[in-house]
Formats: C-alpha cells, structure tokens, sequence
C-alpha cells in the first residue's frame, strides 16, 4: 500500500499536539516555535495533497482503508474529493497565521506555578484541533466522521473556556464567568447536536448495515438500499441538526456570538473559519449523498431558514457594539450564504459555496485577526472605545478595511466570486430567495462600513492617540492572507477547477439538473 | 388441609413484615420485620414444597435460617455501632445524608 | 493593437499598486508618478482612437481575452475587452480629464501630507473606471462599477478625521450598494434567462442581433429596471440621488473628475451600453425617461438654492445628468445626443469645479458664495475660464452646451405625442432655471462687492462649509494662519490655472467639433444606432425656444443677484427655498424612514435574539435544574422513605407485568 | 384433591431419600470461586493468628495472589473453550460455565484487584502517631470520637479485615452471574452483601457518615432480598423447582412428565408473574435503577472510597450478569411481560439518574446519581434481547467498571484536614494546581459523558446500537436525550477544576503509591484503548454473548 498521505497529514498535527504540550514550562517559545513548525510542516503535506489530486479522477482519491471496528462494521476509510482538498488546504493554510496571531495570547500571567503551562496547552490544543478537522474533512466513513466530528468539541472548549479574551471591560472576574459561560455554551449546543446525531448514526447503521460513505451511497444511487421514505427524512433531520448548529444555522446560533466574543482572536478565528465548516462540508458530504430523496424535501424549510439568517445576522451585526461579536453575526449571515449555495441545487450554488467556504474562512481570518491586534492595544472590545485609528496607525487601518471590504464581498476580492455565484445558482431556480438573499449585500455594507467609520475615521481618541502601527509579526501574518484573497478574487480558476468536478458528482447524487437558460444560445 | 391458605398466610406475614419495615421507626424493629419477611418467604417454601411434593423448598427454607443468621450477625453489628456512636436506634436519626 | 487594450488600465493600476504599497519613501516623487502613468494612459488611448480611425465604422471594435475568471459549470465569466466607439468615447475623456485633473491636484495637494495616498486612490479610480468602460461582459463591469465606488469612498472620505467627510463616504458607497443590488440582480437574470451575461451573444451588433430578443417582454423590463436602478445609483438619480451632494466633502478635484465629469456618467454609458435591451422594453423606456426629466428638475431646483457654490455645481450636475439619462430613455433617438451631452458636460462641469475649487483655494477654503463677491479682478484667469465653462452649461449659442443640450431638448419634443410634449417641457424648463442658477453662482461669486472684505470668513451660520484646513490635512494647510483671518483672494498656480484654460477650450469648441457634419453622430451611430423621430415642431422653433428661456432665466438671476447686494447671512427664502437647501426633504425623510427606522429595527431584533432565541434554550436548561432542584428533594436521608419508594416501586413492577399479561 | 396432594407426598418423598448420591462438583470449573473463598478463608486465620504488624502485609499479598490466581483460573477455562463450545452446567446444575458468566467472573476479578489497590493505600492519610494507615477504620467496634478510638488510632491498628471481606464479596459475585438456580442466586447475593455492608461502615474519618451508610444499606439491601427470597418462593411455588431450566421450560411449557400439582400451579400465571417481578426488582435495587436507587447516593457518599469504587464497578457487573441470566435464560418466554416494563424502568432510571445529578454538589454523590443513569442506558441493551444486547451489556459492564474505579481513586487523592475533600466547590482551580490529576479526572469525566475516543462511547454506541436493532429506537433517542443532560453535569466539573480560580484554603492534592498509582493508569489506559481500539474486546464480548441453559 502506497505512502498514507491523508493519515500523515492528519497524524502530523496531533504528533505536533503531543510534542508541543510535552514541552517543559520555562521553554515557552520552543513550545511556540514547535507547534509553529509542525502547522507548517502540516501545510507543506496539505501542498502535497494538492498536487498529487487529479481534479479529472476517480471521486475519491489518495484512498485509505483499513479494518477498525468490525463489531460495529466501521473501517478506516480516508479519501479526498475536490471539495474536500480545498477546505484541508484551507485549514493547513489558516493554522500557521492562527498560531502565529495568537504568539502572546497564552503567555501565563503568574509564572510563579511551575506546574501551570497554559502556553504549550494552547498552542497543543490548536494544533490537535487541526488533527480532527482535518480527518473529518477526510473521513469517508460515516462513524469515522462522527467520532472526530464530535471529539473536535472537547479542545475547542479547552480553547474557549480557557484562554480567554484579556481585553474584557468588566475585569478578569466577569470575564471568566462569561468565558465558562461561551464555553459550556458551545458545547452543549454542539454536544446536543452530535448526541442527536449519534442517534441517526445509529439507526442509519440499522437500515443499512454498514458505515460506509461510499458503499451506502453506491447503494443508494442503484436502489439496492431504499429507505422508507420517513425513515430517510428522520435519519436526515438527525444529520443536519447537528451540522446546522455547527455551521451555525438561524435559530441555533447563538452560542457564536459568545464563544467569539470571549476567546481569544486566533481561536475566534479557528471557531469560524475552521471548526464550522465542517459542519457546512459534511451538508454538503453527507446529508446530500446519503439521503438525496430527503435533502430535496427539506430543501425549502431549509432555504428559507438560510435566507433569515443571511438577514438576521447582517442586522444583528449592525446593532452590535462589539467589534468580535460583530464579526460572529457577519459569519452567521455568510453562513446563510454558504447554506444557501448548498441547498440550491445548483453547479453554481454548490461550487460558490465551497468556494464561499474557502473565502469566507480567509477574509474572516485577516478581518478578524487584524481586529484581535487593534483589541490587544486598545485592551477593549467596544467599537465605541475608539475613533480616528486610520490617523495613527494607517496601515493597520488600511488592512483591517480590506478585510473589511472582503467580508462585504467587493469585486476583486475573493469572497465577491463565490457570493455571486451562490446567489446566481440559487436565483436560477429560486429568484424570490435570490433576491431577499441580495439585500445582504447592502447590510454587510452598512455593517463593515459603519465599523470602519467608527473605529477608524473621525476626531483621534485620546486613548487611542499612542496605538503603535502593525508590528513586524502582525504584518506577516495578514499581509499573506490579503495577497491571497487578491489572487483568488482575480484569478478563482484554481479552486474552482478543482471543486467543480465534486460537485457534479454531488449533484448527480441527488439526481438535479441545473435549469437551463429560456433562451439557448445560437451556437 | 388445603396449603394453600398457608400461603395466604405468608403472604399476610410478609405484607405485615413489610408493613412493619415501612412504618417502625427503631432500627432493630426494622430489622426484625425483615427477618419477619424473611420467615414469611420460609413459610411460603414449605407450602409450596407440600404442594409439588418435592423437597427443594424445606431444604431452601432451611438456607434461608442460616443466612437470615448471618443477617442478624452483621446487621446487629451495624446497628448496636449505630446505636453506641449516636446513643439512639432509630432510623430516622440517621439522616446526616440527604439531597 | 488589442494588446494595448490591457495596458490602458494597467498602467494607472500600477500606479495605484506602487503608490499605495510603497509608503512614504514615495512621498516626494509619488503625484508626479501617478500623473504620468495617467497621461500614459491617455497616450495609449489616442494610439488605439487613431487606429480605430483608421478602420470603417462597421468594424471599429476591438477585443482583447486575457484569461477565464469564474469558470464554472454553466457559468462562463472571462476578463475580456472590449473597445468600440462608445468605449474610445469614454477612455478618452476618463483618461483626458483626468490627466488634467491629476496635474491640477498637484498644486492643490501640494500641502497635504497624504498627498501620495490622494494620487494613488486616484489611479485606483481611473483604472476601475477603464475597466468599467471596456469590459466586454456585466459581471467585469460590475467589477469597475464597484471598483469605482469604491475609489469614490477612498475619495470622498479622503480627509477621514472630518466626521462629516467620513460619514458622506460612508453613505455614497451604501446607496451606490442599492444601486449595485439592481445591477446584479439583472446580471442574475441575465444568467438564467440567457445562460450569459456576454456583450457579444446578448446584445448582438445591428446587422445580427443578440439573444436578447429572444426573452418575453416582461423578463427585458424587468432587466432593464434593474439596470437603470443601477444607474440611478451611480449616476444620482432620483431616487438615489442623495449622496451626490454630501459627496462634495471630498477634495475639489474629485468632485471634478469624480463626481462631475466621469464616474457619475456610469449609468448613461450603462443604459446605452445595454440599448439593445432598452430598445425591447418600452416601459422600462419611459419609465427611464420620466426619472430623467424629475432628475433634472429636482437637480436643477436644489441647485438655486444652495450658497455653498460646490454643493450648487453639484445640484447641476444631478440636473444635467438628468438630462443624458432622458436623452439615453427616449431611445435610438437621444443614445447619441446623451453621450454628447455626456462628453460636453465632462468639459465644461469638469472646468467649472475646478474654477471653484480654485477659487477656494484663493479664499481660504471658503465655499459660502455668500461671502465671495467681486473676485473677477483678483484671479482674471479664473474668472475667465469659469465664465466660459458658464456660458457653455447654460447653453450660450455656439459653445458646447448650446448644441448638446438643443439637441436632447428636440429629441424630448421628437418622443412624440403627450409624452413627448411634456418631457420637452421639463427639459426647456430645466433649461430656463439652469441659466437661473448658474447666472446666480456666477454674479454671487465674481460680481457685486467684495463681501468678504473686512469680516473673518467661516462663519457659524455655514457648518456645511466646514473647511479641511481646519484639521491642517486640506491643500490649504499653509493658510491655517491666516484661516481666521480675512482672507487674501489670489490666482492660483499654473499647475492648476493650466488644466482650467484646457477645460475651458473644450467646453467652448467641443460642441461645435462634434456637431459640424453630425460627426460625433456618424462615429457613434454604429454602436448605438440612431433614429431621427418625427419632431412636431421644427429644430429652429425648439432652438428660439431654448433661446428665449434663457434669456428669461438669466434676467431674473440678474434682477435677484445682480442688481440688489447680496446679503451675507442667507435670508429665511421661502418654503420651496428651505426645502430645496434641505435637499428637497429627501434627506429627512432618508433619515427618518431609513437610518431611525433601521436603527430600531436591529436594536429590537438584537432583543430578541437575547431573549427569546437564546431564551428559549437558557429557558429549557433552566427547567430541567428546577425540575432536579424538585426531585432531589425526594432524597430526604430517611431510611424509611426509601424503603417506601421500592415498595412503591415494586408495587408498580407487579401491577404493570399483570397489566400486560392483562391487555 | 388433598388426598391426592397427601399421596403424592408420600410416593414422591421416599424415592429420592433413597437415590441421594454424592454430589458431583467439578472443581476445576469452580476454581475461580473456589480459590477466591479459600483465600478469604485463609484471611481470617491470618486475622487470627499472625501478628497485627504484619498482618497487612501478608493479607495484601494473600489477596493479590487470590485475585490473580483466580484471574488465571478463568482465563484458563476460556481459552480452553468452555466460554463457547465446552460451555456447560456445573455443580449439580447450581453453577453455569459459560461465555457470559467467564466474561463478568474476569471483569470482577480484575475491577476487585484494582480496587483492592486502593483499599491497601497508605499514604494519602497523615501518619497516625509514626504508622501509616489506610482509609478504614482504627477499630470498627470503638464508638468515633471515644478514648479506646484514640488508643487504637495512636496504637496505629488498621482494619486489616477488609482483605477478607473483600474477597469473600468478591466470591458472592463470582458465583452471582453464574447462579444456575434461584437458591443459588439469593445465597450468592447474600454473600457478596454482606461483607459490602460491613465495609460500607468501616471508613477511618467521617465515622458518623459511614455508619450511617452502612445501617441504610443493609436495612434496604435486606429488605430487597427479603422480596427477591419472597419471588424465588413463588417462583418455585409456580414451577415447583428452582433450577433455570426447569422453569424456563415450565414458563415455555415445553416441561415433560407434568405432576398434577405442577399442572395446577402452571395454569396460575400470577404466581409467576409476581415472583419474576419481585426477583428482578431485587437485581434491579443491586444495579441501582430507579425507583430502587434511593441508597445509591447515601451509600457511596458515605462508605469509605476505596468500598464505594469497588461496590460501584463489581456490584454493577454482578448483579446485571445475573440480571441477564434471569431474563435471558429464565424468563425469554415472558419476554412479552417483561419487555414494556423494563422500557419504563429504563427511561426513569436514564432520565431520573441524569435530571437530578444536575444540581449535586458532592462529587461522590454526583458519581451515585451518574452511575444510575449509566444503569438506565445498560438496561436499554438489556432489553435489546438480542446476542448483540448481551455482549454489549458485557462490554459497557468492562468499559464502566473501569472508569468508574479510576474515578473514584481520584477522588480519594483530593484532601484537605478533614481527608477527602469531595465537596465540589473544594475542586475549582483543581486544573491550576494539578493538571495531571485533573486531567485523568477530566478524561474520566469525558468517558461517563461518552465523548468519542473513550470507552464511554464505544459502550454507549454499543448498546445504544443493540437496543436499536432490538427495536427499542425509541428508547435510543431518550438514552441521547439524557446523555446530553448527563453531560451538562460532567463538564460543570471540568469547568469547575480548569476554569474557575483556586480557592486560597483549597484542598491539596495527595501524592499516592504506586497502588493507587497503578489504579488509576489501569483505568486511564482501559478508558483510551477502549476508546480507540475497541474491537479486540468487543470481540471477546460477543463470543461470550451465548448463555448455556
């Protein structure tokens, strides 16, 4: 059997957990440099990957499978489809700047307690997430899936609960309520889900008796499987709970908000535009191949639940007044987009909304970690609590408006490409849900733009007169992220070449044709 | 005479047994309505080994003695360590643990 | 040849890319740059015009492929060009103007130590605005439509610590988004109507025409509606005509370039762009036209009214917009009149700002007209060529607008029937109230006696004329001084005087250029096509027309503004007065309807977020805890109701096995 | 008719009278019980006879060697296939050999001898006057408080009983799942009773506490059995014997040579539908479901750790070994009775286990009311009645055992003055001073809850997964339901060591032997293989799924 690549691109970052977290406590910045050099090696096989797909191949490729757990008919089953290998480049991509961003979040403040190591901790757990999404990403059996699924919960709640913001107005002590707070929060909404789930899981394993992805879709399309019609749909419903609170879907959101606003910028990052595209990924993965007749009945609850979180978030977002919280509502309105696209049924829409995936987590990165930069040196979360930064700290400002103008999707910039094409996919078949869905053009707008004129523009604040520009490090880390979304704004072609043929696949799965033009052309 | 009616008997020792278990506040009076019960069950055997005719039940009650004995021995134990360290049997005062 | 088509927005893209990134070491080199990346620009937009000259008319259009954008099954997006004769139209006066108008900021500039930036957006802006012009498909034109805005935002917010510049950015780019919001809805419906959003295969050439007709009456409006809500966004249209205004925060030669001469002419050229589509949709026609013809009312109307003198070019502008959008309505008939007006505008509203800007640049920023007066004899060039630029816009026979305008007004009576006599009224009277405001600016500000004399300016009662220097970053940083001071009125250096004379020379020939032998006819008509409606009254008679209510118009600014002294603190005026400096109310009404209500709106919903969407969860989670606070209580530490409990309990055992034995 | 009763009294007394021959006991197939009462046996001479200074010694290495002989002795007999093909009944028909009763006979003995780790710790307690002491009393008969305590205390007696007693608990439930016949049952449930209630009383602090446990459980326990002793009755009354297949075939009718008397009590389904309801409600109080749970949280949180650990794991896998059994073997013919109310007792006991453990505050009672829960989602692969309930059952009987062991060794590391601090609020900041420790907890904590990865979550896919199958879906959704309230009471621990402030006057983490050392990384490492590579076992399990009759 050929060389593990997908094994070794998940294993490496858990390697990487357990060498960073064994680091002894005064070697601090070896634990930083470890976990730093792991996340790279961890792109560099990520790179691998992206080279070794053929985007023409097999569906499924650089396949694993090895027997596991055959009491419960589960195997080890790893392979990669374009969908899947855009979103593992992605995270390989993000981690680096994340660890990189969060340097000094988790420098311990008593160094007196030689036991205490919340540094290697940190950057251990950061990199131990990455682990599980990653082979999330690559599992293509069911149980697979579900373990790391849910075992992601158990070090992003160590990263919320413990390492939180340090710029909080109320002092230490209601910041470590409201911390425990995000973190129980998270992770009971996400544990629910999964519980439900698990449930599904089962009963799927007793309809068709065995976990695997591919066979039981295989089953599925030549109809050697059929499932009763309302055993489908329940089965689906427990799928997508679960998916939907991760992703996060209107009305289960509200444990975002909380958990980005009280962790730390790099882990409020992870959260977003990490951990929750899983959730979206397996719609698109998992509900839609193992119960197509399913996903097409719930599609218009599901369309109209996206649109109102498209809505709801970007109003939300523009009554907030705190910047993190802010950007949760904006993702909560671009997650909307992302289901939206999924949802659509259409090559366009689904292709935007892998695409919406890999921007959206880019642009959130290099809006949110520049925001994390401003809170640390204005020690406040309140977009009150500033005013005429672009005066001293021009560049700073200048990169916190790109990110801005990115979540606002301008043309140009990456995101502006996938938007359109999920709005334009779900038009054609869906126009009033297109059109309701384009007023959040207009809100994410008003949300960015009101942001940046509040923070930035104006009389300087005294408190703020003093703020120092990017330093070096923080210069590393967005300026990268912002050539990136350039680069893909103008020139998507690489991505979507690679999307493109997965989607079909996915679509020919729950057998939908895109609608043809009313007008064909001539040639 | 019919044994049946010895095994509404027992089923009255047993009830007023359980009764008595229920309702008897001294841990040794407690106790001994379980040994009442426990005699019930005895009693219930051997009627029932009258009826089928084979030994098994008088041989079982005759178990039932030897453990309900060696009850008796811990459950003395217990209750008289019970009863030195509080100066009261009643089960009732033993409630430090609640909730 | 077509590969230079790339370059022509390349080279101020360049600009753009080294003066933003390459900091402060480019201070001082860094305006000369970006003015000569925009004059290489207009080069290279002369070699392509010579070449497309030396071509006939059927074949004038050159493409250019460069690579495939968003390919995606069923859906083709490329970045490709496209230059025809509307486009040259267009390159030429975006990269014209606008060298001019780099050189100008030069001097003006000079004491801003951002001045690097100011260059740089200016670039950014000139590039977006190309590739609007020459993309060859909606979607890339949607890229410089924003792309433009977005340079507009950068530009009008360019002295950002100005709350009030800040917040005029702000809300161009938010409604410029509404507009936007149309623009991509009809590229959506484009998509599913004829699987392309392609100039080429959608609109066709004359001799084969596109996909376009092919689709139902009702999907053509539909899309043209969204077009023109494009339009009216960018171009200040009414509805969404309220951010011009406040745009004039920004420095003068955006107002300029910006938003006089180029950007705002995005809708036309959109409209005209996408004849082939208007044609085949009536309604959406007149409903084009009817928005023209308030436009330029409303435009005009604001316009008399405002005493700050850029926000009353601005109202102009609105006006004469209007007019090019009634022109582009009234279909074949006026594409071509529309983008003449278009052109002559670009000269001589170009000229006009930069006099003003000029003017407040001798005056300490000064923009109240009320405290001008008698400037004639201190800056003679100037007052030259403003004047020139006044005479054109008013339509004086002979200069440009004399003959673009005569003839967008013929064309309205050329509409035919009620429709056509009533838009030919609105556009003799927009004529007769521009000759009124412009006489009006012209008297306040170089006529009459020197009001500023011997009282400091900025005065309270002018907040709107809050002047950068203020804040030290304006081009008249170096008379902070003397800000408060009564101010010393003096010529303008040449780097500023230089453009304004070249301006000025356009708006006095360009007209006539064009309209000797219908030149500017012939060269465009391939493109857009060209009709000549049955007028019911003859040229000459609209000619004597236009004529008279100019005369009308300027006598009575004469007998207010020339005759009587000026006074210094703007009287009560009457309702219309106040309401036309309000903006015609359209602005409260924004505020009250849209901003307050919005307001509302997100501080409820963020309420019911936290109560009721969260609730519900802390409500659930809540009642289990009480329901185990309850049950716990069962727990009493008593031995003996414990053992009642699994009497109980077993009781129950027994009583259910009965009872499924039973059932 | 009582003539003909009188009659058959007669005839059928004086035949057997005269065919009594000598029993026939096979030994080996005993060995395990065997060797482990004989050590018990030994443990009491040992009492006896060898000084008080080396008594502990000797006892532990007596108990060790019992433990693992016996270990050896059913690895043994499995590998030599008597779990699978050679499985039979032993001992006149008392004992069953077979898979399940292998399976549960090797899971107590090792849970009994990592538990027994703890019971001979000696160095979490402050040395007594110069002597290291244990977590039992100085003398159990000196009143708390009183001068002969203190002479005994400053004397440095331990309680060295507890060896024995522990064993002999052991060989009751050894012999418990294997019962073969009701007598046998209800004297195996004794054995392993009584010695449980003595330790339960025998705590070294906390005197008061653990007197108090003990009286409870003894009373309730004797209660209990007083009902299952009353059920047996009937049960015989019903089928006129004892042994397991007999009344299974008289429960199925399939019984030949039917006597008169046995055909007029068959015909009375009363009887035996009582006295099976009154048997398992005996087994359902040992296993602790609602509404038999109530001693549960008094108990563990007043008998000493080391007991409450053991008492936890073994009791658990004793008495639904012998749970199974009864309903597997005894009673599939009324699987139609019994079914519907076990679902009921099941959901209680999830729903019931989960709701009120939110609001605990003592670890040790946070624990009992956990461990109720965890009997509810048992009970849902009970009631699959299927060979994938029972071998689930086995394996989430293995998984919990452990865990739970582990877990309370913990608790006995976390002191203060008073000894083991196990009110919650003792615990905030545990993850500052600790991390190790509090991450072992953690990682227990996260095993109850049944995160991926632990053996909680293989156990719980596994019975949930059997129950499923067995077309209990229902009940699967009710066992998720409560496990994610379960969890909310799980993380408000881990929050509680990890998130929140040390406490100035906190407790202080004791650094154990390598006993509880070995404990607690016996139960770390069975949690994550479990959890991860959990197919070996699960194997196991299944084979051993087959119950002889």
């Amino acid at each position: 059997m050929s060389f593990p690549l997908l094994t070794a691109t998940a294993a490496l970052p858990a390697i990487g957990a357990i060498a960073t977290a064994a680091v002894p406590a005064a070697r601090r910045n070896a634990a930083k440099a470890l976990a730093l050099f792991f996340s790279l090696a961890t792109l560099v096989l990520a790179i691998v990957i992206l080279v070794r797909f053929d985007p023409d191949g097999d569906r499924y490729q650089l396949t694993e499978s090895r027997s596991w757990i055959a009491e419960f008919g589960v195997r080890y089953e790893l392979g990669v489809d374009g969908i899947a290998v855009a979103l593992i480049a992605l995270t390989a991509l993000l981690i680096p700047f994340i660890i990189l961003a969060g340097w000094h979040d988790a420098d311990p403040l008593e160094t007196g307690n030689k036991r205490w190591r919340p540094t290697q901790g940190f950057f251990a757990l950061i990199l131990a997430v990455e682990a599980m999404v990653i082979i999330s990403f690559e599992a293509t059996d069911v149980f697979l899936f579900y373990i790391f699924f849910e075992a992601m919960l158990i070090p992003m709640y160590f990263l919320i609960g413990g390492f939180g913001d340090r710029a909080h107005e109320h002092g230490e002590e209601t910041a470590a309520t409201q911390r425990s707070y995000a973190a129980v929060k998270f992770l009971l909404y996400n544990l629910a889900g999964g519980l439900i789930m698990l449930a599904a899981v089962i009963g799927l394993y007793v309809v068709a008796g065995n976990f695997s992805l591919t066979e039981i879709a295989e089953a599925r399309a030549n109809g050697s499987l059929d499932m009763a019609t309302n055993t489908e749909r329940w089965l689906f419903l427990g799928f997508f709970f679960a998916f939907a609170v991760k992703a996060p879907l209107w009305p289960l959101h509200t444990w975002l908000p909380n958990a980005m606003g009280e962790s730390t910028t790099p882990v409020a990052v992870l959260i977003t535009a990490v951990v929750d595209k899983v959730g979206t990924f397996a719609m698109l993965r998992f509900c839609l191949q193992l119960f197509p007749e399913a996903s097409k009945w719930a599609t218009p609850a599901i369309l109209v639940l996206a649109v109102i979180s498209i809505i709801y978030g970007a109003l939300l977002a523009v009554g907030q007044r705190d910047i993190k919280r802010l950007v949760a509502y904006a993702s909560i309105s671009h997650f909307g987009f992302i289901i939206m696209g999924i949802f659509a049924m259409t090559s366009q829409g689904q292709s935007g909304a892998t695409l919406y995936m890999v921007n959206h987590g880019i642009s959130t990165a290099a809006l949110m970690l520049v925001a994390g930069f401003l809170i640390s040196r204005r020690g406040s979360r309140l977009i009150a609590d500033y005013g005429g930064v672009q005066k001293v700290a021009p560049v700073l400002a200048g990169t916190f408006l790109i990110g801005g103008l990115a979540t606002l999707s301008l043309p140009g910039l990456a995101p502006f490409v996938s938007e359109f094409l999920v709005l334009a996919g779900t038009f054609s078949r869906y126009p009033v849900i297109g059109i309701i869905a384009t007023f959040g053009i207009v809100l994410a707008a008003l949300y960015t733009l009101v942001l940046y004129q509040r923070t930035m523009t104006g009389p300087v604040k005294p408190e703020v007169a003093a703020m120092p520009d990017l330093r070096a490090r923080e210069l590393l880390v967005v300026a990268p992220l912002i050539v990136v979304l350039i680069f893909l704004g103008v020139y998507p072609k690489p991505v979507t070449d690679i999307v493109d043929p997965a989607v079909k696949q996915t679509l020919s799965d729950v057998h939908k044709k895109d609608p043809q033009p009313e007008v064909e052309a001539a040639k | 005479m019919n044994p049946v009616n010895y095994l509404y008997l027992a089923a009255l020792l047993f009830t007023i047994g359980a009764t008595g278990v229920l309702i008897r506040r001294n841990a040794i009076v407690v106790f001994m309505c379980i040994e009442l019960m426990l005699n019930a069950c005895n009693l219930a055997f051997v009627a029932f080994s009258r009826m089928h005719g084979n030994l098994d039940g008088q041989i079982i009650a005759f178990f039932t003695m030897v453990v309900a004995a060696a009850e008796v021995v811990v459950g003395l134990a217990i209750i008289v360590s019970l009863f030195r360290s509080r100066h009261s049997a009643s089960v009732d005062d033993a409630s430090l643990m609640k909730l | 040849m077509e590969n230079l088509i790339a370059l022509l927005i390349a080279a101020p893209l360049l600009g753009a890319a080294v003066l933003l990134v390459g900091g402060r070491r480019l201070d001082a080199v860094g305006h000369w740059l970006g003015t000569l990346l925009a004059a290489t620009s207009f080069v290279i937009g002369l070699v392509l015009f010579a070449d497309l000259l030396g071509k006939d008319a059927e074949d004038r259009t050159l493409t250019q492929h460069l690579f495939s954008w968003i390919p995606v099954e069923g859906f083709q997006a490329d970045v490709a060009f496209q230059l025809d004769q509307l486009s040259m139209t267009f390159v030429l006066l975006i990269t014209g103007v606008g060298s001019l108008i780099h050189l100008y900021s030069i001097g003006y500039m000079e004491h801003d130590e951002r001045r690097r930036r100011f260059f740089g957006y200016l670039n950014l802006f000139l590039a977006a605005m190309l590739l609007l012009v020459l993309a060859d498909n909606y979607l890339l034109l949607y890229v410089g439509w924003e792309g433009v805005g977005l340079a507009s935002y950068l530009l009008i917010g360019f002295w950002q610590h100005k709350p009030s510049a800040a917040t005029a950015a702000k809300k161009a780019f938010l409604v410029n988004r509404v507009g936007d919001m149309g623009l991509s809805i009809a590229i959506m419906l484009m998509f599913t109507t004829f699987g392309t959003f392609a100039f080429g295969p959608l609109l066709g050439t004359h001799e084969e025409p596109g996909l376009a007709g092919g689709a139902s009456e009702a999907t053509l409006n539909g899309i043209a509606l969204m077009l023109l809500l494009a339009a009216c966004g960018k171009s200040a249209q009414v509805p969404l005509q309220s951010w011009l205004g406040d745009a004039m925060e920004g420095p003068t030669p955006v107002s300029a370039l910006i938003h006089a001469a180029t950007m705002v002419t995005a809708g036309v050229y959109l409209i005209v762009r996408s004849a082939a589509i208007f044609n085949l949709a009536p309604d959406a026609q007149l409903v084009v036209t009817i928005v023209g013809a308030v436009t330029l009312l409303f435009g005009a109307i604001v316009g008399c009214a405002k005493d700050d003198i850029k926000k009353a070019l601005a109202g102009s502008t609105m006006s004469q917009i209007g007019y090019m959008v009634l022109a582009a309505g009234l279909g074949p008939i006026g594409y071509v009149f529309a983008i003449m007006h278009l052109v002559t505008h670009g000269f001589f509203k170009a000229g006009l700002f930069l006099g003003a800007g000029s003017v407040m640049h001798g005056m300490n920023d000064e923009v109240d007209m009320r405290k001008y007066g008698g400037l004639r004899k201190y800056m003679p060039v100037t007052f030259i060529t403003f004047g020139l630029g006044y005479l054109a816009i008013i339509g004086f026979p002979g200069l440009s607008g004399f003959f673009s305008k005569d003839k967008i007004i013929e064309a309205a009576f050329a509409k035919g029937g009620t429709e056509g006599w009533i838009l030919g009224g609105c556009a003799l009277l927009g004529a007769a109230i521009t000759a009124y405001y412009m006489t009006r600016v012209m008297l306040m500000t170089f006529f009459g006696e020197e009001r500023w004399k011997n009282q400091p300016t900025r005065s309270p009662q002018a907040p709107s004329a809050e002047p950068a220097a203020a804040y030290g970053g304006d081009a008249a940083a170096g008379h902070g001084a003397a800000a408060t001071a009564e101010p010393h009125p003096h010529e303008s250096p040449k780097s500023m005087t230089i453009p304004m004379i070249v301006l000025a020379f356009g708006s006095v020939f360009a007209g006539g250029f064009f309209s000797i032998g219908d030149r500017f006819l012939h060269w465009l008509e391939p493109v857009t096509g060209h009709s000549h409606g049955d007028s019911p009254v003859s040229a000459l008679t609209v000619t004597l027309a236009t004529m008279v209510v100019l005369v009308i118009g300027v006598a009575v600014a004469y007998a207010q503004y020339g005759r009587r002294p000026v006074p210094v603190v703007a009287p009560r005026g009457s309702l219309l007065t106040r309401a036309a400096r309000r903006d015609l109310l359209q602005d409260d009404f924004n505020h009250v309807v849209l901003v307050r209500g919005g307001e509302h709106l997100t501080r409820s919903l963020v309420y019911v977020d936290h109560t009721l969407v969260d609730g519900v969860v802390n409500g659930t989670a809540a009642s289990v805890g009480g329901l185990s606070g309850r049950m716990r209580k069962l727990q009493n530490g008593y031995a003996r109701s414990y053992a009642v409990s699994m009497f109980g309990g077993v009781a129950i055992l027994i009583a259910a096995t009965l009872l499924m034995r039973a059932v | 008719m009582s003539t003909a009763v009188v009659h058959s009294l007669w005839t059928t007394a004086a035949d057997p009278i005269s065919k009594i021959g000598a029993p026939k006991i096979e030994y080996a197939q005993l060995a395990p019980t065997l060797i482990v009462v004989g050590a018990a046996v030994v443990g009491i001479l040992v009492e006896a006879f060898v000084p008080r200074r080396s008594r502990y010694y000797a006892q532990l290495f007596l108990s060790v060697v019992a433990l693992v002989a016996a270990f050896a002795a059913v690895v043994a007999l499995a590998a030599d296939g008597y779990g699978t093909t050679k499985a039979h009944i032993a001992a006149m028909g008392a004992i069953a050999v077979d898979g399940p009763a292998l399976f549960l006979q090797g899971t107590i003995l090792l849970s009994a001898l990592v538990g027994l780790f703890t019971f001979a710790e000696r160095r979490l307690d402050p040395e007594a006057h110069g002597s290291r002491v244990d977590s039992f009393a100085a003398q159990a008969a000196s009143v708390p408080g009183s001068d002969s305590e203190k002479a005994a205390v400053k004397a440095g007696f331990t309680t060295t009983e507890v060896f024995p007693l522990l064993l002999f608990a052991v060989a009751g439930m050894l012999v418990f799942p294997a019962a073969n016949d009701l007598l046998t049952l209800f004297i195996a449930l004794e054995v392993f009773s009584l010695p449980l209630y003595l330790l339960c009383a025998l705590a070294r602090r906390k005197r008061l506490l653990s007197q108090e446990a003990a009286v409870k459980y003894f009373l309730l326990g004797s209660f209990a059995s007083a009902f299952t002793l009353f059920g047996i009755a009937l049960l015989y009354g019903y089928a006129g014997s004892v042994s397991y297949a007999t009344i299974a075939q008289v429960v199925d009718g399939t019984v030949t040579n039917v006597s008169p008397a046995l055909a007029d009590t068959m015909g009375n389904d009363v009887l035996l539908l009582i006295g099976a309801a009154m048997i398992v409600m005996g087994l359902l109080f040992k296993v602790g479901a609602v509404p038999f749970h109530m001693w549960t949280p008094d108990v563990y949180q007043g008998a000493p750790t080391p007991v409450t650990g053991f008492m936890a794991a073994a009791t658990k896998v004793a008495a639904f070994g012998a749970l199974l059994r009864i309903l597997y073997v005894v009673l599939p013919g009324l699987r139609w009775d019994w079914r519907p109310v076990m679902w009921g007792v099941a959901v209680v006991t999830m729903l019931g286990g989960a709701i009120v453990a939110i609001t605990q505050t003592d670890i040790k009672r946070l624990l009992a009311y956990s461990s109720i829960a965890h009997a509810g989602f048992i009970l849902a692969g009970v009631i699959a009645t299927t060979p994938d309930g029972v071998s689930s059952v086995l394996f989430y009987l293995a998984a919990y055992s452990f865990v739970t062991i582990g877990a309370f060794a913990v608790v006995t590391l976390v002191r203060d003055a008073g000894g083991e601090a196990t009110h919650l609020s003792k615990w905030a900041g545990l993850g500052r001073r600790s991390p190790l420790v509090a991450a072992v907890f953690a990682v227990f904590l996260l095993a109850f809850a049944g995160i991926p990865l632990t053996s909680g979550f293989a156990g719980k896919f596994a019975v949930f997964k059997a129950a499923a199958e067995g077309g209990a879906a229902p009940l699967v959704v009710v066992g998720v339901i409560s496990s994610a309230i379960a969890a909310f009471f799980y993380i408000r621990v881990i929050v509680l060591m990890f998130f929140s402030e040390p406490r100035p006057e906190g407790p202080t983490v004791a650094v154990p032997s390598p006993l509880t050392m070995t404990t607690i990384g016996v139960g770390v490492a069975v949690t994550l293989v479990l959890g991860v590579a959990p197919q070996y076992f699960l194997d196991l399990a299944s084979q051993a799924g087959v119950f002889v009759r």
